[in-house]
């Protein structure tokens, strides 16, 4: 495991050559060069997408939020806790738009304690809220490490083994309170096979870096808010799955979104189970989705059957993590010089400006640069090779 | 017998009165102008005044206001 | 000069030229030209409703997708118009160069591409990603002023089954975008659109009289979005959204999903087809009692 | 001179809806004139008017309020009234008796030329007279019109180097934005002034409401003029037209459009012209205009400059002659340096902008619209002391307040007085009056009719 002081260099190297990368322009602008970095760090993000390993697709994520006293420095904006938990509303949204059948849970630690925030649960809307109330938690103390592991482990491990176990630790203190030996806990992590990650916001820390090795996470320490975000995102593609973790069929439900008109007679507006827990649930309701084995009517997916324990999602939710297991591959960037003829991206039709274009190697066609970022974030399919073939 | 005189009512705050009964008792505009004395916020005076009036108030204000700074 | 927001309509129109050949055999009410006339005519009143309003046409061919309108060789903004063939007959300059164009790149299109093989499915995911595309550059080009696009898409041949991965893809990157995607369909309903029109909150219409193809676009699919909250329209459809299993394609409501590429299948296999896992057939000890279900041999 | 005129500026619509019916539908007549009153109404009547516009057959009234939701009915009856407002549809008994609506059929039929063609060409283009060797690129018409424009307005505030035709500075007159005592130049009004204030897009459109208003009065003909205008403000920038075909009047139309800066043409007598973005952009200024009366939003670029300080001294921030100018209204010029310029606000400098009609008002409003981003921090913006100085400034001078009048007084009786008095106070002429001594004035008008009943009274006793 010699790869750790390595891996620290890493990230410091990174941020010591986007210092010397920062060149001025004739116009005495460093635009073009800054736009050059963040475009790199983009392309990074894009190469890094592993081809085709076993990943993770359900993944049961615990993060853990570090409410301790240091959570008040004021180096991030206008805190750290403030910005911590705006970013963790985003990450949200982002975690279950990519893996809509994964589950997250959130947990707070300061005053030497771990409390839940929000339960491993796979509906957006409770965390997002949860976070917006913990605003205004008054951060005090110190944050403990070995509680907050503890407290995650205890319903992770319960979970199926076909999923993923993560934690993901947001650390603000650079000291935790511990009632026992973490050494311990590290091995119980192992073994359970809950891989930690964390992510620092002050500096890198002894136990961290074991921890997170030795469980196979990763551990990175921001260097600023957009940093920091960028780290973050980066826990939103599922991992490569352990090799260990058994893999199974799991059964599920597709039930068909009934739409009840208020004409027709039949229609009686009934309650949906997903409400039945949480009292604020706005109770009755035409249509909705039942289950096609106990017929219980939910509202929105995708949700675990109350009744009969049936995982139901809608076609949609499977189609959502496929760019995951099919990605696009990297387009070749080449300089602007190699093509002469028509300089017009593929895609957009743009006129290709900028020095380079990047070339999709299946099917050959150019495209400029915002269509090659558009199209590995958020598109996950080149335009042109869809023509060619159907199917990837 | 009631008599009757064509002019102008001059409504004004006592300080500027004032300023019209010492412009008429000087004679400044050549002449009596002042028909009648109504109380102190009115006076009553000769039509043919009032332009050379305006011009006077004027002056008093150009002469009274001080250059408010520096150049 | 225009600081309010701008609202740029792509119309995608299929012209599968098999589907459209048979078409013209079948009924000759409605032929291509006569689409693409309607589609003009929708393009238009869009134009002309407000100087903010942009808009672009892609033709979907079978084997790969043209921009109509605007051309490379346009550029954004202000219209150059050196070969602008101007209004002869009192059209509104724009938009007479505007359809001059289209009807000149469609000749282009139907004239050069020699049709290979003869899949009467039009490949629209192609069509739908280039005008995700163009959108977003358009939307990068204009920063500051806020954008609202839009896709209608016109369909006339029937989905392509393979591309369900890569129109599921598109679908949410428009929706990510907050891109609506509006269908008119004109021959068979399609199960992908509709869900595209679901998802993004479009409006999906399978017209009833191929004839009255203007008037429908222009009553159902000129309105933007905000005018549309105005308006009646026509209802949601009800989409169906039961996955199709992989082996035989065929929908169900209860399957089993493969936990590493979560490929669907109909029943129990112990190999996944797709990513050739072999799965262990009793699942371990330590699972929440609600599982056990799962386990169930079916 | 206590009246302000507050200038008004109507929007397209308010302006139309003033016409009389028969030139409305004359107006109708041509496609661009459609289309720009299209693009003016609300977007729900745009979609009605598409839903209607290859319908040949009335529509009951029934069916169309069955198109919107019900909750946006007010929109609804707005879109009907605001048609049928410009005619451009009337109601029609349907057979089977039940009311209906249809296009106004000129109107249709015009936009729908200008939809889809089918019609004679607006104008014939340049490109009958092949290309012009003396092609304008868009930047040049731009700084062109730009460059006239401001000309305007600069003779507006009278800076010596702005000349412009006879013609305009009648028209600017007519428009009330100047006023002009025989003989001597020009000056600017309080309207003109309030007119400097609005963002050029207002001022355009302003001045043309202006220009037809007048329109008629040099012999032109209204419904003519306008079709040209629209059509130019939908015609291509960096296009030339061709002047073959053009009436009369509208060819002096075109060379007081030319001297506006809304049209370039090389030489007067050139056959070709071309509309600048000032002329395309005329629709623009109908809808930002809308909200009528002034806009308080600064002149295109020149957005905030100026620094107020509280020892009554203004720094501006601008090399424009034009605004310069502006700030010299009300203000004595100190320093000038190429970016900057110093002035000074004196009593002196108040009253003459004063006695120019310009209110103090309007003085403190320009400061605070054209304001330095540094000043827009502090609240107030402007220094109080500044402000309600120039305010005092104004009010010294009404410090006398004159009324003709005729005075009674020496009456023998207060019983005499009464009844004069009340006599007086029926006529309503009564100025003023001391029941003490017996003194009381009455306006010249009245007198006479006072003085008759005053001698019948005599007479009767």
């Amino acid at each position: 495991m010699d790869e750790e002081p390595e891996r620290t260099k890493r990230w410091e190297g990174g941020y010591e050559r986007t210092w010397e990368v920062l060149k001025e322009d004739e116009s005495g602008s460093l635009k073009a060069t800054v736009e050059e970095i963040l475009f790199q760090s983009k392309r990074k993000r894009v190469v890094e997408s592993h081809g085709q390993v076993r990943l993770g697709m359900m993944r049961h994520l615990h993060v853990v939020i570090d409410c301790s006293r240091s959570m008040e420095d004021k180096d991030l904006k206008p805190n750290r806790l403030t910005s911590t938990l705006k970013l963790m509303e985003t990450f949200v949204d982002e975690y279950f738009d990519q893996n809509p059948i994964s589950q997250l849970g959130i947990i707070t630690t300061k005053n030497k304690r771990a409390e839940k925030l929000s339960d491993l649960a796979g509906n957006p809307k409770k965390h997002i809220v949860a976070l917006k109330k913990a605003v205004e938690t008054v951060c005090v103390g110190e944050p403990s490490l070995y509680n907050s592991l503890n407290l995650a482990i205890q319903t992770l491990k319960h979970m199926p083994g076909h999923t993923s176990r993560e934690i993901l630790i947001i650390l603000s203190s650079l000291t935790t309170c511990d009632p026992a030996n973490i050494c311990e806990l590290i091995k119980t992590l192992k073994s359970l096979k809950v891989r930690v990650s964390i992510i620092g916001l002050s500096a890198e820390v002894r136990v961290c870096t074991v921890l997170t090795r030795e469980t196979g996470g990763s551990y990175h320490v921001i260097l600023d808010e957009s940093h920091f975000k960028e780290l973050l995102m980066l826990h939103v593609k599922p991992l490569p799955a352990s090799s260990s973790s058994e893999c199974s069929l799991i059964r599920m439900g597709f039930p068909q979104h009934t739409i009840a008109s208020l004409t027709d007679q039949d229609a009686k507006p009934s309650f949906s189970m997903a409400n039945l827990d949480s009292s604020s649930g706005a109770g009755l309701s035409l249509g909705g989705y039942f289950c096609p084995q106990c017929h219980a009517k939910y509202t929105e997916l995708p949700v675990e059957c109350k009744v009969c324990g049936l995982t139901l999602v809608s076609a949609p939710h499977l189609a959502r993590s496929f760019h995951h297991l099919f990605p696009l591959q990297a387009f070749l960037e080449s300089p602007m010089e190699e093509i002469q003829e028509d300089r017009f991206c593929q895609a957009c039709q743009g006129e290709l400006k900028d020095k380079s274009i990047f070339t999709c190697p299946s099917c050959c066609s150019v495209f400029c640069v915002e269509c090659d970022l558009f199209i590995h974030d958020s598109l996950h399919c080149c335009p042109c090779c869809i023509h060619s073939q159907g199917a990837p | 017998m009631v008599n009757v005189h064509k002019g102008v009512l001059v409504e004004c705050d006592p300080a500027m009165k004032q300023f019209l009964l010492y412009l008429d008792e000087k004679m400044a505009l050549g002449k009596k102008f002042i028909l009648k004395d109504l109380d102190d916020t009115h006076v009553f005076i000769l039509e043919e005044v009032v332009k050379t009036l305006q011009e006077r108030v004027g002056e008093l204000m150009d002469q009274n206001s001080f250059t408010v700074t520096q150049k | 000069m225009a600081s309010d927001e701008i609202n740029l309509l792509v119309i995608v129109v299929d012209v599968n030229p098999i589907w459209w050949g048979q078409q013209a055999q079948r009924e000759t009410e409605l032929t291509l030209s006569k689409c693409l006339d309607a589609v003009m005519v929708l393009g238009n009143s869009h134009m002309a409703m407000a100087r903010t309003n942009k808009l672009a046409v892609i033709a979907s061919h079978c084997e790969d997708s043209h921009f109509l309108y605007p051309g490379k060789s346009w550029r954004a903004g202000d219209s150059c118009g050196d070969d602008a063939s101007s209004s002869g007959d009192g059209k509104y300059e724009l938009l007479s160069v505007a359809n001059n164009f289209i009807a000149e790149e469609i000749r282009k299109v139907i004239s050069k591409t020699d049709v290979k093989g003869n899949s009467t499915d039009t490949l629209l995911a192609g069509s739908l990603a280039k005008a995700l595309c163009y959108i977003n550059r358009v939307s990068n080009d204009l920063e500051g002023q806020e954008i609202k696009s839009r896709i209608l898409v016109i369909k006339a041949a029937d989905d392509c089954a393979l591309q369900y991965m890569n129109f599921m893809n598109v679908i949410f990157a428009s929706q990510k975008q907050n891109i609506l995607i509006d269908a008119c369909v004109l021959d068979s309903d399609s199960g992908l659109l509709q869900q595209a029109c679901d998802i993004t909150g479009g409006l999906y219409l399978k017209i009833p009289q191929k004839v009255a193809l203007a008037q429908y676009l222009l009553w159902v699919f000129l309105p933007d979005i905000e005018q549309r909250s105005q308006l009646v329209l026509p209802p949601p459809v009800h989409v169906d959204y039961r996955a199709a299993c992989f082996c035989h394609r065929n929908l169900i409501e209860i399957g089993y999903v493969c936990s590493v590429c979560l490929s669907i299948f109909c029943n129990f296999s112990p190999i996944c087809t797709t990513c050739e896992t072999a799965f262990k057939i009793q699942l371990p000890k330590m699972v929440k009692p609600k599982k056990k279900k799962l386990k169930q041999p079916t | 001179m206590k009246l302000r005129v507050q200038l008004q500026c109507k929007n397209l619509h308010e302006y139309l809806r003033e016409l009389s019916p028969e030139i409305l539908d004359r107006l109708y007549n041509h496609p661009a004139t459609c289309l720009a009153v299209y693009r003016e109404l609300p977007s729900l009547a745009k979609n009605y008017v598409m839903r209607m516009l290859f319908l040949d057959q009335p529509l009951p009234q029934a069916a169309l309020a069955l198109w919107v939701k019900i909750d946006s009915q007010k929109d609804h009856d707005e879109c009907v009234s605001v048609l049928a407002g410009l005619r451009l549809w009337h109601n029609q008994q349907l057979q089977g008796g039940l009311q209906g609506y249809i296009l106004n059929p000129v109107f249709k039929e015009n936009l729908r030329i200008a939809l889809l063609g089918g019609g004679k060409s607006w104008a014939d283009e340049g490109s009958t007279l092949g290309p012009d060797r003396h092609a304008r690129d868009i930047e040049s018409l731009d700084r062109y019109a730009i460059e006239r424009w401001e000309v305007i307005l600069q003779f507006m505030v009278g800076s010596p180097c702005a000349a412009v035709s006879p013609d305009l500075a009648q028209l600017l007159v007519q428009a009330g934005l100047m006023k002009s005592e025989a003989g001597e130049a020009p000056y600017i009004t309080s309207a003109g002034f309030q007119f400097l204030l609005l963002d050029t897009a207002s001022q355009l459109w302003y001045f043309t409401l202006q220009y037809l208003k007048t329109a008629q009065s040099r012999g032109m003909e209204l419904v003519e003029i306008l079709s040209f205008l629209f059509q130019l403000s939908f015609s291509t920038l960096g296009r030339d037209y061709s002047v073959e075909g053009m009436s009369e009047s509208l060819l002096t139309f075109l060379q007081h459009l030319r001297e506006f800066g809304l049209v370039f043409q090389r030489k007067r007598k050139s056959r070709r012209y071309y509309p600048t973005r000032l002329a395309i952009t005329l629709a623009a200024g109908v809808t930002t205009s809308s909200s009528s009366t002034m806009v308080s939003t600064p002149g295109t670029g020149d957005a905030g400059f100026i620094v107020v300080e509280t020892n009554y001294r203004i720094y501006a921030y601008t090399d424009s002659e034009l605004q310069i100018a502006l700030v010299a209204l009300f203000s004595e010029m100190l320093y000038r340096f190429p970016n900057v310029v110093v002035a000074h606000v004196t009593r002196e400098s108040v009253q003459q902008a004063i006695a120019n009609g310009i209110t103090a008002q309007q003085i403190i409003h320009f400061l605070r619209t054209r304001a330095h981003p540094v000043m827009l921090k502090q609240t107030p913006v402007l220094p109080p002391t500044i402000t309600d100085q120039i305010r005092l400034w104004e009010l010294e001078r009404d410090r006398l307040q004159f009324t003709e009048g005729v005075l009674y007084n020496q009456f023998l009786s207060q019983v005499d007085f009464e009844v004069l008095r009340d006599r007086a106070q029926g006529l309503g002429c009564l100025v003023w009056q001391d029941v003490a001594h017996r003194v009381m004035v009455v306006s010249p008008q009245g007198h006479s009719e006072v003085k008759r009943f005053w001698k019948r009274q005599k007479s009767n006793t």
